[in-house]
């Protein structure tokens, strides 16, 4: 601790530091930057955010589930019953996932042209 | 040849999922071995510091001059694309007092043009590999071990000259005589010229 | 809260709890970036050796000696001296505290990881759940990174490390569920005392479940690989596509932190794997040595140098593999591991329940 | 610059501590992947296997200048680029040094005479702290430059003064 | 702590969710307004549980009902964001009526 | 791993906006200074531009103003990963318009020199290709093996990378003692390094993933634009100059044209560009062994061409098969010892111009793996 | 006293995290303040003992929802809001004044009980685990929970994929 405050303290006073605003530009390459950083980016992102939140909550519920699999299975009241439960709630889960699969909406769309090719052919 | 060597043939089980999981797994798995072959092959490095590397005759690195035979007769800066050479000399006679021979390495592409047409083959590209400096005006490279005139040289010219000078006056004389015999008067211009080759070489030196 | 047990017997009484806590939690924080450090340092070191000896070059030879092994100290040293650059319009709060936040979340994560019996830093209970958990929020802090930077190629970065790193969670999630669904337990130190039998050789991986172990831990391994942005799945910080990626406008003791986090992050990530899957600190007649003050130095070690082992796996995979594009990682993600994934707990469950009803196990 | 600079007089702890910092600096001067022309092949042998600049602990390749220690000017630097330099430059965090390598990064190389767009030196843009002559110059000669550069850092004063080139204002050859 | 405390964070975090959904006309920030009156919801259903000796954990699975409603609450409520974004060009709800016209 | 390419046309109505981004001219993977003007959409690009003129030296009126010979070291320089090559396409030309020929020796050496020039370009090709997607060790292999060449080179011709070797007439020395061995040996190590790289790098899942498929360049597209060398190759056109119109002794050697069938993806994508150079290493390889079973003692330099000389007025043009594809000298003369036009149809040049037209609907991570793919030298297209 | 302490922090970090984000200017400043927020209020989910459900918040929440809303600003245009602070301090004082109203009435009740005077609270995901099988307790929300997460996948994978045309509407 004490070890990173004096790295960080001596740091601050070594380091050098620059007089002039030059060179502050974000770094594009060598080049001067087109425009600002800040844009609206690609809508696949948001589907992959999507797919996951659904799978973290789910994993949310597994992880209890597989802690306790083996006591419940001894648990009076639960039994086997615990295994099929579960089954059955990744069944309904992977049903979800087959659903946005076959409807393509974890492909990323690869190549206009190559679209465009399919359906001209 | 190496069963390798032969062409692929179409895979057309890469395009199913489990082919896909069996290609991606033998392939990084092959891929791995040959890595790891190699971490525990020797190292090809060159410790260079340490271990210098061994050059070439024929490497065209730092030129140096075989000062004493130069005749200033400016071909390789006539060669040199960029004219990287500079030279400058008086003539005494036969004898050169060097002033300065230089190449400017701030421009030198070491072509090796400069070498070929040189008459008395005496300027060379060497195998000094760097070359390098903290001010830029440290690479204009003088190429000469010595400028001015040598001892050697000196009595060269004052024997020369007297000869010169003897000669003259014996020409005078003849003159006065009216005797021609042209043909003495070039023998010991010769025997000079065999003289000049002999010279030691132990002053040659790329700087 | 072992630490602070410790601080009461030591200090007088007359030191008020909160202070205890307070020192305890310091001390536990300054003995994990000394740890972490250290860990980053050598696994620096060791990555720029075990990538020089693949490549039939040497690595660093000079810099303090024997074999360069001060290299990464220099290093260290000069990327705190470096200028700290903050662009003219950055946004400077998030740029700031970017690095922060990943660090502090990797750091965090290193609580629950247990060295040796009775050695973790806090035996938390959630143990592998927690790090999952913790090492989410790195996502948060990159996605600050490449917004804060104001460049587009750290905004591209942050965005890809966001989508891949949240997408991985799930086959790591699962993949986690094996092994706790073997041992019945989160807890990282429960589950390396469990694999203690067999003269130190009951490690899961060589368990009756062998059979789930192997694809599981296999399927841990790519996710962890995804998860802390090794390649193949460099993509957030892609040399050839983004420059830098999110880190790209970050220099000097910032850099050093997303630098840092990447290590601690590998290191973690083979620690959790060498606890649930090799054994923890099991070793082959390690037990005979039990009770001995040479024990849990032993057990550390064991532990430290099993995990440096994965770390040196994951080099290894780094050194040999392309990189992905971000299409196949998504596809790779959701398409071939997650219903491996699915699919492994699946067969892991109906075997537990196998066991159960056969051998009553 | 930095605020201790010149602070000091020379004692044995300045010593030891600018020692210290220059070692660092030294040990691990990452360059910057710049290439121009020819001459950046020769540094990319450099980097590979048989020369293996990582020897030297600068076999870190840094893609972006906000990491990188030394730009090594490989190659032929025209008006066009000369721009793109100057602002590559400028945009590497202090403290940076450059390594002119190859005849035509120190003064036009074989375009001094006939090529109209090429720069006559680098250095008119940006202060060069070793010039290696040859084209392009072997790797060994660049290991050596760099152990001059190393040099150069071993004799800088970190703690007293301000010893960093001031960078010259010209942008014109 | 006592329960009032607890209480008291949630009713803040309530307070500053509601008048984030009211006051900010921005449906990105009507939603994490959203999330903040969930999560104050969250905080109430732990503490009582806890504060009340003897119960199951009712209370805190009932939150974990809750955090699942709020996920899949927030994915629907964005994809109609980013639909609506797409149909208006806006995310502000007051200019929505522009297409009256 | 494999995407299965949404057949599903895309609206684009989530107005996400484009961006442009540029891609150099100091970026990893634009090999040297060239810049790429990207419009990008996410990870999708919508469109590319390239711009050139970052490394333009002037190289062809530098022609116009120095000796014949002189200008040898120049052509060094345009395409400096295959100097030899160079060297021997502007030589050749010289040749043409002075109506001279090189002896057979000399003949034999060029072949050999520019068959192993050829594998080292290929190999630079093929290393900083793995570098472009991302595998890193490959190039150190390609490299380490390519050291081998130079010191070849370097025994032969004094210098590493810029050889102005091969000349107007001949070569400008005889082959040293020993060294047709140091060849021979070569051509057997490389043999055996070979699979390395096919093992680690071309066949690896991952990097078939990224290459299949990507910046497919049909059959017609590349002639039309007059895409040359293993660009056009890989589209499956089977061209190529050594063998259609031969020039030294290419049309007694025995070697097979590699074409690009598709076998990972659709003929003409990145992959099968890559596999081009792969194969065309060893059927230079197999050149290289006939040549030296063939050469004979002998002159190497044609005594009529001297050092320095005046061309006899006229025109001249020679294309040769670069490893980048056709390079071409059309040199004038007035019958000076100064060529009139000196003017270099460089084939990255042409080569580049096609990749603005394939980078449009990839990804950005395509963009890398395109530019890399196509193999071009910042020398050679600006000049 | 270290409970106390913990609880004054986390009450601050997401108290004031979750100021900030009803404050500030920029949507994308107030979105990452939420994080802070959502940290907060796992660390006091911790201090009451409920474990298992800090470790769920930060999942979910913090690395799910967050980086949702986050990419839902990116892709909508993170125009600078102008915000109404009136509006927002109008809201406050409101509320503010009902709540307290409220705690007037029923303040009375023995809500001052301390939480050290309690047992302390056992590692709760085991009880969590076997609750949520008990076929007399939560088996039903359990399975109905997939359901819904199904639903919602479904509906919100159908939302975004869904383009209307311009046209098509008007
Ligand atoms: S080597 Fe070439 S460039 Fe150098 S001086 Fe000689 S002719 Fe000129
Ligand atoms: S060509 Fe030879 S002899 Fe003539 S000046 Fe040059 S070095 Fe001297
Ligand atoms: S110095 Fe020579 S090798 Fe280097 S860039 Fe210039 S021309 Fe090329």
């Amino acid at each position: 601790m004490a070890f990173v405050v004096i790295n960080l303290i001596v740091g601050s006073l070594i380091r050098p530091k620059r007089k002039d605003e030059k060179g502050l530009e974000p770094y594009e390459c060598g080049e001067e930057p087109i425009g600002g950083a800040q844009f609206r980016f690609d809508i696949r992102y948001y589907t992959v955010a999507l797919v996951y939140v659904v799978f973290a909550v789910e994993i949310a519920f597994l992880f209890p589930w597989a802690r306790v699999l083996k006591e419940a299975f001894a648990e009076p009241g639960i039994g086997g019953v615990a295994l099929l439960e579960g089954l059955l709630f990744i069944a309904i889960l992977t049903l979800g996932l087959a659903y946005v699969w076959v409807k393509g909406d974890l492909d990323w769309v690869r190549s206009f042209r190559d679209l465009k090719g399919k359906s001209e052919k | 040849m190496n069963q390798l060597l032969q062409e692929p043939t179409q895979d057309g089980s890469q395009r199913t999922w489990f082919g896909n999981v069996y290609s991606a797994i033998r392939s990084t798995a092959s891929g791995m071995g040959v890595t790891l072959r190699h971490l525990f092959s020797k190292p090809v490095t060159l410790q260079y510091p340490e271990e210098r590397p061994i050059v070439d005759d024929r490497y065209r690195g730092v030129h140096y001059l075989e000062q004493d035979l130069c005749i200033y007769c400016d071909a390789c800066a006539k060669a040199c694309p960029i004219d990287c050479i500079d030279m400058e000399a008086v003539r005494h006679g036969k004898e050169l007092e060097w002033k300065t021979f230089t190449v400017d390495y701030q421009k030198c592409m070491h072509c090796e043009l400069c070498v070929y047409p040189c008459p008395k083959d005496c300027i060379h590209l060497g195998q000094e590999i760097t070359h390098l400096a903290e001010d830029r005006s440290d690479l204009v490279h003088e190429l000469l071990s010595y400028t001015g005139l040598t001892e050697e040289q000196k009595v060269r010219i004052a024997e020369a000259e007297a000869k010169k000078a003897a000669k003259k006056a014996a020409l005078a004389a003849k003159k006065a005589t009216e005797v021609k015999e042209p043909t003495e008067a070039e023998d010991p211009a010769e025997t000079q010229d065999a003289v000049e080759t002999e010279n030691p070489e132990e002053e040659q030196k790329d700087g | 809260m072992g630490i602070v047990q410790f601080l009461s017997d030591l200090l007088p009484e007359t030191i008020p709890y909160w202070a205890l806590v307070l020192l305890g939690a310091g001390i536990a924080f300054a003995i994990i970036i000394a740890f972490v450090s250290v860990v980053a340092i050598f696994s620096v070191w060791l990555e720029r050796k075990v990538a020089g000896h693949i490549q039939s070059r040497l690595g660093p030879m000079y810099v303090g000696g024997w074999h360069g092994w001060a290299q990464s100290i220099a290093d260290g040293i000069k990327l705190i001296l470096k200028e700290d650059v903050i662009l003219t319009d950055a946004d400077r709060p998030l740029f700031k505290l970017a690095p922060c936040i990943v660090l502090g979340t990797a750091l965090a994560a290193f609580v629950a990881v247990p060295f040796a019996p009775g050695v973790v830093p806090a035996d938390i209970n959630l143990g592998v759940f927690f790090i999952v958990a913790v090492s989410s929020l790195t996502t948060i802090g990159v996605l600050m990174a490449g917004w804060g930077s104001n460049n587009k190629w750290s905004l591209y970065g942050a965005m890809r490390e966001a989508a891949q790193v949240a997408s991985y969670e799930i086959p790591l999630g699962l993949s986690l569920m094996m092994p706790v669904m073997y041992f019945g337990s989160f807890s990282l130190s429960q589950a390396s005392e469990m694999q203690a039998g067999w003269g130190g050789l009951h490690w899961y991986i060589f368990s009756d479940s062998f059979w789930i172990a192997i694809p599981s831990f296999v399927l841990f391994f790519t996710a962890a690989l995804a998860e802390t942005k090794r390649a193949p799945f460099d993509l957030p910080e892609s040399e050839s596509e983004l420059v830098a990626g999110f880190h790209t406008e970050y220099s000097g003791i910032r850099f050093s932190f997303f630098f840092m986090e990447e290590y601690a992050a590998m290191y973690l990530m083979s620690a959790i794997g060498t606890a649930l899957w090799f054994g923890g600190w099991n070793f082959p007649g390690l037990y005979l040595l039990e009770g001995t003050a040479l024990f849990t130095p032993l057990a550390i070690a064991v532990f430290v140098v099993k995990s440096m082992f994965l770390v040196f796996v994951m080099m290894w995979v780094r050194w040999t593999v392309p990189r992905i594009r971000i299409d196949q990682v998504m596809a790779l993600g959701y398409k071939y591991l997650t219903p491996i994934g699915l699919f492994l707990v699946l067969v892991a469950s109906v075997w537990e329940y196998i066991k159960f009803s056969m051998m009553g196990v | 610059m930095p605020i201790l600079a010149d602070q000091f007089k020379e004692n044995v702890l300045t010593t030891r501590v600018d020692w210290l910092l220059n070692w660092a600096r030294l040990s691990s001067l990452w360059p910057m992947t710049f290439g121009l022309a020819c001459c950046a092949i020769e540094m990319m042998a450099v980097g590979a296997a048989r020369f293996d600049i990582d020897r030297f602990g600068a076999g870190a390749f840094r893609a972006t200048p906000r990491q990188a220690d030394l730009m090594i000017v490989a190659g032929t630097v025209n008006f066009k680029m000369g721009e793109r330099v100057k602002r590559l430059y400028d945009q590497m965090p202090e403290p940076k040094y450059v390594i002119a390598m190859g005849a035509c990064a120190i003064g036009g190389g074989p375009y001094y005479k006939f090529g109209y767009t090429v720069m006559k030196g680098v250095d008119r843009i940006i202060p060069v702290d070793v010039y290696l002559a040859g084209c392009p110059p072997r790797p060994e000669a660049l290991l050596d430059a760099l152990m001059a550069l190393q040099d150069k850092i071993r004799r800088q004063k970190v703690v007293r003064t301000s010893e960093f080139p001031p960078i010259p204002e010209t942008t014109s050859a | 702590m006592s329960l009032a405390a607890y209480l008291t964070v949630a009713t803040c975090l309530f307070i500053i969710g509601l008048v984030m959904v009211a006051a900010r006309r921005n449906l990105i920030y009507v939603l994490m307004g959203l999330e903040l009156i969930l999560n104050a919801a969250n905080i109430n259903f732990v503490a009582f549980n806890r504060f009340q000796p003897g119960t199951a954990l009712d209370g805190q699975i009932a939150s974990i009902f809750v955090i699942i409603l709020a996920a899949a609450e927030a994915a629907v409520a964005l994809a109609i964001v980013l639909n609506a974004h797409a149909l208006f060009d806006t995310i502000r709800p007051d200019d929505y009526d522009t297409m009256k016209d | 791993m494999q995407v299965t390419g949404s057949e599903r046309i895309v609206e684009l109505d989530v107005r996400t906006q484009d961006v442009d981004i540029n891609m150099g001219p100091q970026h990893p993977a634009t090999h040297g200074v060239l810049r790429v003007l990207l419009r990008a959409d996410g990870e999708i690009l919508t469109g590319a531009q390239s711009h050139l003129g970052y490394l333009h030296r002037c190289a062809e009126k530098i022609g116009e103003n120095v000796d014949w010979v002189q200008y040898l070291p120049y052509t060094d320089r345009y395409d400096y990963l295959s100097a030899m090559n160079n060297n021997l396409g502007y030589s050749l030309a010289v040749e043409k318009l002075l109506g001279q020929d090189a002896p057979e020796r000399a003949q034999y050496l060029r072949i050999i020199l520019v068959e192993l020039n050829r594998i080292a370009s290929h190999l630079v090709a093929v290393g900083t290709y793995g570098l472009d997607v991302g595998a890193f060790t490959p190039f150190f292999y390609a490299l380490r093996e390519r050291e081998m060449l130079l010191e070849i080179f370097e025994r032969i011709c004094g210098a590493r990378l810029t050889y102005t070797f091969i000349r107007p007439g001949g070569v400008m020395n005889d082959a040293p003692e020993g060294w047709f061995d140091q060849v021979a040996a070569f051509t057997e190590v490389f043999d055996q390094k070979w699979p390395d790289y096919w093992n680690l790098l071309v066949e690896n899942k991952i990097f078939i993933e990224r290459t299949a498929n990507v910046g497919v360049l049909s059959e017609e597209d590349a002639i039309a634009w007059g895409a040359t060398g293993p660009m056009l190759r890989g589209s499956g056109v089977d061209w190529d100059i050594r063998r259609d119109q031969p020039y030294l002794l290419y049309g007694d050697l025995d070697f097979d044209v590699i074409v690009g069938k598709g076998y990972r993806g659709s003929v003409g994508d990145c992959f099968d560009r890559n596999y081009v150079r792969m194969f065309e290493m060893v059927q230079s390889n197999r050149i290289v062994r006939q040549c030296l079973d063939r050469i004979r003692e002998g002159e190497v330099q044609n005594e009529e061409v001297g050092m320095s000389f005046a061309c006899p007025p006229g025109r001249s043009y020679v294309g040769i098969e670069n490893p980048r594809g056709e390079l071409g000298h059309w040199l004038v003369s007035d019958g000076g010892k100064i060529a009139q036009r000196c003017r270099v149809r460089a084939p990255s040049f042409v080569n580049l111009a096609v990749v603005e037209h394939m980078l449009p609907g990839c990804m950005l991570a395509d963009a890398a793996a395109i530019i890399g793919s196509v193999d071009i030298v910042i020398g050679e297209t600006d000049r | 006293m270290g409970e106390i302490l913990s609880f004054w922090f986390f009450a601050t970090l997401s108290v004031g995290c979750a100021l900030l984000s009803l404050f500030h200017k920029n949507v994308v400043h107030s979105a990452f303040a939420l994080m802070g927020t959502l940290v907060g209020v796992a660390g006091l989910f911790l201090l009451l003992g409920a474990d298992f459900l800090a470790m769920t918040q930060i999942l979910v929440y913090a690395g799910g929802i967050l980086i949702l809303i986050l990419f839902g600003l990116m892709l909508t245009r993170p125009e600078p809001e102008e915000r109404k602070l009136g509006r927002i301090w109008g809201g406050i004082g409101i509320l503010g004044a009902g709540t307290l109203l409220f705690v007037e009435r029923v303040g009375d009740k023995p809500w001052f009980v301390q939480a050290k005077d309690l047992a302390s609270p056992e590692p709760t995901v085991r009880e969590i685990g076997l609750e949520l099988l008990r076929r007399d307790s939560w088996l039903f929300a359990f399975e109905f929970a997939s359901i819904i997460l199904l639903a919602a996948l479904v509906a919100a994978a159908f939302i975004a994929r869904r383009r209307f045309n311009r046209e098509e509407i008007e």
